[in-house]
């Protein structure tokens, strides 16, 4: 009985998985692929526990949620910056010298 | 108006819609999988792996916990490989560029501000607690390391710190404290038991601790600072005046 | 077993489809995420390699210990490349602007 | 036996966290490293074979370090190239420092790559001595990394775009071996390589392990259907870097290679696919000096014989059948031991006429025979070593595969061979002539002189890879130890 709950189960995480990885990757919409990237990783810690790797799981969920998801969101905000063409180097220097007055002033 | 309509469908559909050569690469994709797929099946699943001998050795390593004593005792130089190769990550991404002045948060609330200053200092605990009982649960160097650089992420995207800002060398003393720590250590080892790594008995549960909290703040560290993208402000050479030697002086 | 089974096969379908993506698109942060598929499928099955069911004793920790390993080398990457990638895209763009403007003085000269 | 491994880690890490006195640190780290490879050799002439067990742990749990010969020449290679990159670099980044215009840029630079360099240097030492099939993913990991980014340290975007694909490209290859690993583990449940060879059986999972491995290191080792990323990475890269990258970095990935295929998995591998490696080796020479023989830049045509000189290891491959593996490895040795002197001296030539000029188009050449005869000579005596004449280590290698290939009757390939040879000539006389044209109105401009330092490293690698040729019996003798003795268990692993 409790074998074949665990199998449905698994079925289910599977499948779950298989189309989060499908869609992620093939939306045309990068920014919905990096959120559905950061909610496939948290379905992996699941899997992860399902499959008696605890060390895992926490490594997953810390990496993944804490990190790569924020690394692939800074990454794409940076990318789309430049794509508009608008470096903002200017800002860039304009945040930098706001910042060190206000040390000078603290 | 409607021929633009049009034509972006068109393109969307250029992006949709498989070329020959693809669809190629579909199949060939298709056929390895299944080869590989069908070689899994019919393995045979006999062997237990090395279970056995970590079972055997697990009282000598100093740690109850397996995962733990497999990565830090059994198989310790692999860990010492990898931790340098988060450190290798970061001289890279150092190598590229300054680090930007971020401006992702572009208003911090006092509300969101108010939860950072109480999450992080909890999150420095789970990752203490996470490093401590590593040594007879889950957890670990890590884990802990792991939430301990998504807190610098935190602190980071709401501008309370500034990685330019930072002065680089204690950040750089942080970074290499830990892969430091556990090369001294190996070497340590190396002469009292004549292993590289080989820890002695009695001793290798407090030095297992030693090297994962020194390694977690390092990871933690390296992380965050993988997260900003660049390295710190003042980290070249006091500028030295290029002028002021001359090749002669140098090469005699 | 059955279990260790659907999981290998799940690992073996995300690497075939992290591959795929990563032929086919060209967007950088694509590919960058179709390698992480990539990498979570290869744990997926060593992990499913270690994996016994609960009476049946024993899990090997020698996989979870290299898996641990291999997630962090993979960030370690993954985040690098994305550095590597957003830095492609900045000089690049500011080479064209650099070129524009090399290209507009002399018309402006002219004039 | 770990003093290889750890000395330059330590060094990379006091780099890395010092500003000051890196080269010092560099330099010091790269002569330690050349001694202790030298204590080790002169070890595995006493003793023989050497294991060290990390942390004391015998074989099926724990990792094994060993050294025999073909493991110690590759280390000595790597020191010898590496303390002659050490000393190049210092010349040229303090060339490139004197340059007023740019010269925060090139401190940054200088800055970044000692620590780099030195951990690559840890890795690819700990990927020639590790015997243990995971741990040799994260030496290839680590060199991957350190690689990518010293490829994109020059900091134009030609060298990132290039640098960022070769990362990916570099990702995917471990991925590939990664999965190649669990299949293993899968089927032996073992990682150590020396019970590996021992347990190997002929079952499917085996197969399809090895076969996803060699992909994997294939791809890293730029054979020719994935030599794509090869050409723009070394080309656009700093010269320093280009001699690490094209000398040592695709040696580590076919020296793996190899040892897998012919120390491991000796009793899977079939005719077949020894041939089939074999024709794309023979397509990788013939491809490579065509494309070479095409190019306009300096630096792109040393590039592309590279890609051309990879095919000569992997033609190999096919007469290892008739003869013992003794003689593959020998063979295989040398030309790899060769192609690493010729091709880093030849880089570094590339770089010297590079800073002398300001540019490396192979039209614009003429003369520089005059201004920079040292380099020019260097640059010569390489050609030769690239070429196969007699006395350099090319010769001795060409002259091993040709002499293989007649007597087990497979002419097609001693064709191939001096088909290869004859282009290489081609292209490397092409250069040649653009430098010793001296044009009538020329004058030799000394604006900034080169240091020796840029200079003597190219020189010396290039009479390295001349005289190996006459030394031959020396590394001979290092393999043989390597195949006859009985191994020897040194548990401290000292040095």
């Amino acid at each position: 009985m409790i074998y074949s709950i665990l199998t449905l189960f698994d079925i289910i995480l599977i499948l779950t998985m298989l189309w989060l990885a499908w869609c992620l990757l093939n939306t045309e919409d990068i920014f919905k692929a990096v959120v559905l990237f950061i909610s496939f990783g948290l379905l992996m810690a699941l899997a992860w526990v399902r499959m008696r790797a605890p060390d895992v799981a926490l490594a997953e969920a810390a990496l993944g949620a804490g990190l790569t998801g924020p690394l692939f969101l800074s990454a794409l905000r940076r990318m789309n910056r430049t794509r508009k063409g608008e470096r903002r180097l200017d800002s860039d220097e304009n945040r930098e010298k706001e910042h060190k007055a206000n040390q000078e002033q603290g | 108006m409607k021929t633009e309509k049009k034509s972006i469908r068109r393109i969307r559909n250029r992006g949709k819609r498989l070329d020959a050569w693809q669809l190629l690469l579909l199949f060939l994709l298709l056929c390895l999988t299944t080869v590989l797929g069908t070689i899994i099946w019919t393995m045979p699943e006999n062997t237990s792996g090395l279970t056995d001998a970590v079972a055997r050795l697990q009282e000598q390593s100093g740690v109850e916990s397996p995962v733990t004593a497999v990565l830090l005792n059994f198989r310790g130089y692999d860990t010492l490989l990898e931790v340098m190769v988060l450190l290798l990550a970061v001289i890279g991404a150092w190598s590229l560029a300054k680090a930007p002045f971020s401006g992702q948060a572009a208003d911090t609330g006092p509300v969101q501000m108010g939860v950072v200053r109480l999450l992080v200092p909890l999150m420095f605990l789970v990752a203490a607690y996470l490093v401590w009982q590593g040594s007879h649960l889950a957890g670990g160097a890590f884990q802990g390391g792991a939430i301990l650089g998504a807190a610098g992420v935190l602190l980071l995207v709401t501008e309370l710190l500034f990685l330019p800002a930072i002065p680089a060398l204690p950040l750089r003393i942080g970074l290499v404290f830990g892969p430091l720590l556990f090369v001294v250590i190996a070497l340590f080892c190396l002469c009292l038991t004549g292993h590289l790594l080989g820890y002695p008995e009695q001793a290798a549960g407090g030095l297992i601790l030693l090297i994962e909290t020194a390694c977690a703040i390092s990871i933690g560290l390296t992380l965050a600072s993988l997260f900003a993208g660049g390295h710190p402000e003042d980290d070249h050479p006091q500028s030295v005046n290029p002028t002021e030697h001359s090749d002669k002086e140098e090469w005699p | 077993m059955i279990t260790t089974l659907l999981y290998s096969m799940t690992g073996l379908l995300l690497f075939a489809m992290g591959l795929f993506t990563l032929f086919i698109h060209s967007h950088p942060l694509r590919k960058i995420l179709a390698v992480n598929v990539m990498s979570t499928g290869v744990f997926l099955i060593m992990v499913a390699t270690a994996y016994k069911p609960m009476p049946l004793g024993n899990i090997d920790p020698v996989p979870h210990a290299m898996v641990l390993t291999g997630i962090v080398v993979s960030v370690s990457v993954t985040a690098l490349a994305l550095l590597l990638a957003c830095r492609v895209q900045e000089t690049s763009n500011l080479d064209l602007l650099e070129r524009k403007k090399q290209a507009r003085i002399p018309e402006e000269s002219r004039r | 036996m770990i003093s290889p491994i750890i000395l330059p880690l330590i060094a990379g890490l006091l780099c890395f966290l010092l500003n000051r006195r890196t080269f010092a640190i560099a330099l010091a780290a790269a002569v330690a490293n050349l001694l202790a490879v030298c204590f080790l050799t002169y070890q595995l002439l006493l003793f023989g074979p050497m294991r060290c067990h990390m942390g004391g742990w015998q074989p099926p749990l724990g990792i094994t370090l060993r050294s025999d010969g073909p493991a110690v020449l590759m280390l000595l290679m790597t020191a010898v190239t590496g303390l002659a990159i050490t000393v190049y670099a210092r010349g040229y980044f303090s060339h490139r420092i004197l340059n007023l215009r740019q010269a925060t840029q090139h401190q940054e630079q200088q800055r970044y790559f000692w620590p780099l360099w030195m951990l690559l240097l840890a890795g690819l030492n700990g990927l020639f001595l590790s015997n243990d099939i995971f741990n040799l993913y994260v030496t290839l990991e680590i060199i991957a990394i350190a690689a990518a980014s010293l490829a994109a340290l020059s900091g134009k975007p030609a060298s990132q775009l290039a640098s960022f694909r070769y990362l990916l490209v570099s990702l995917l290859g471990s991925l590939t071996y990664l999965l190649g690993v669990v299949f293993l583990y899968r089927s032996c449940g073992i990682l150590d390589l020396d019970i590996l060879q021992h347990h190997v059986a002929n079952g499917p999972g085996i197969r399809a392990a090895l076969a996803l491995m060699s992909i994997g290191l294939l791809l890293k080792t730029a054979l020719v259907p994935l030599h794509f990323w090869l050409p723009p990475t070394h080309a656009n890269a700093l010269a320093p870097v280009s001699v690490i990258l094209s000398g040592l970095v695709v040696k580590g990935s076919f020296y793996l290679l190899f040892r897998l295929w012919f120390e491991i998995f000796t009793q899977l591998i079939t005719p077949s696919a020894l041939n089939f490696m074999g024709t794309l080796g023979a397509v990788a020479i013939l491809w490579g000096a065509v494309q070479a023989m095409r190019q306009h830049r300096l630096k792109l045509m040393v590039a592309y014989s590279t890609v051309s000189q990879l095919g000569y290891l992997f033609i190999a491959f096919p007469l290892s059948r008739i003869d013992e593996s003794i003689q593959v490895w020998s063979i295989v040795i040398f030309m790899a031991l060769g192609h690493a002197c010729a091709k880093s001296a030849l880089f570094m030539v590339a770089g010297a006429v590079f800073l002398h000029l300001g540019h490396d188009r192979i039209k614009d050449l003429n003369g520089v025979r005059a201004s920079l005869p040292i380099p020019v000579f260097a640059y010569g005596i390489a050609g030769v070593s690239l070429m196969g004449l007699p006395p350099s280590a090319g010769f001795i290698g060409k002259w091993l595969l040709l002499t293989s290939s007649l007597t087990s009757s497979q002419w097609w390939w001693a064709l191939v061979i001096i088909t290869g040879s004859l282009l290489a000539m081609i292209y490397v006389f092409r250069v040649m002539s653009r430098f010793f044209v001296i044009p009538e109105d020329y004058s030799v401009t000394t604006s900034a002189p080169l240091s020796p330092l840029l200079e003597w490293p190219a020189l010396i690698m290039a009479l390295i890879s001349l005289f190996l040729g006459l030394a031959a019996s020396w590394p001979m003798k290092i393999l043989a130890t390597g195949n006859t003795a009985l191994t020897q268990v040194f548990p401290g692993g000292l040095p």
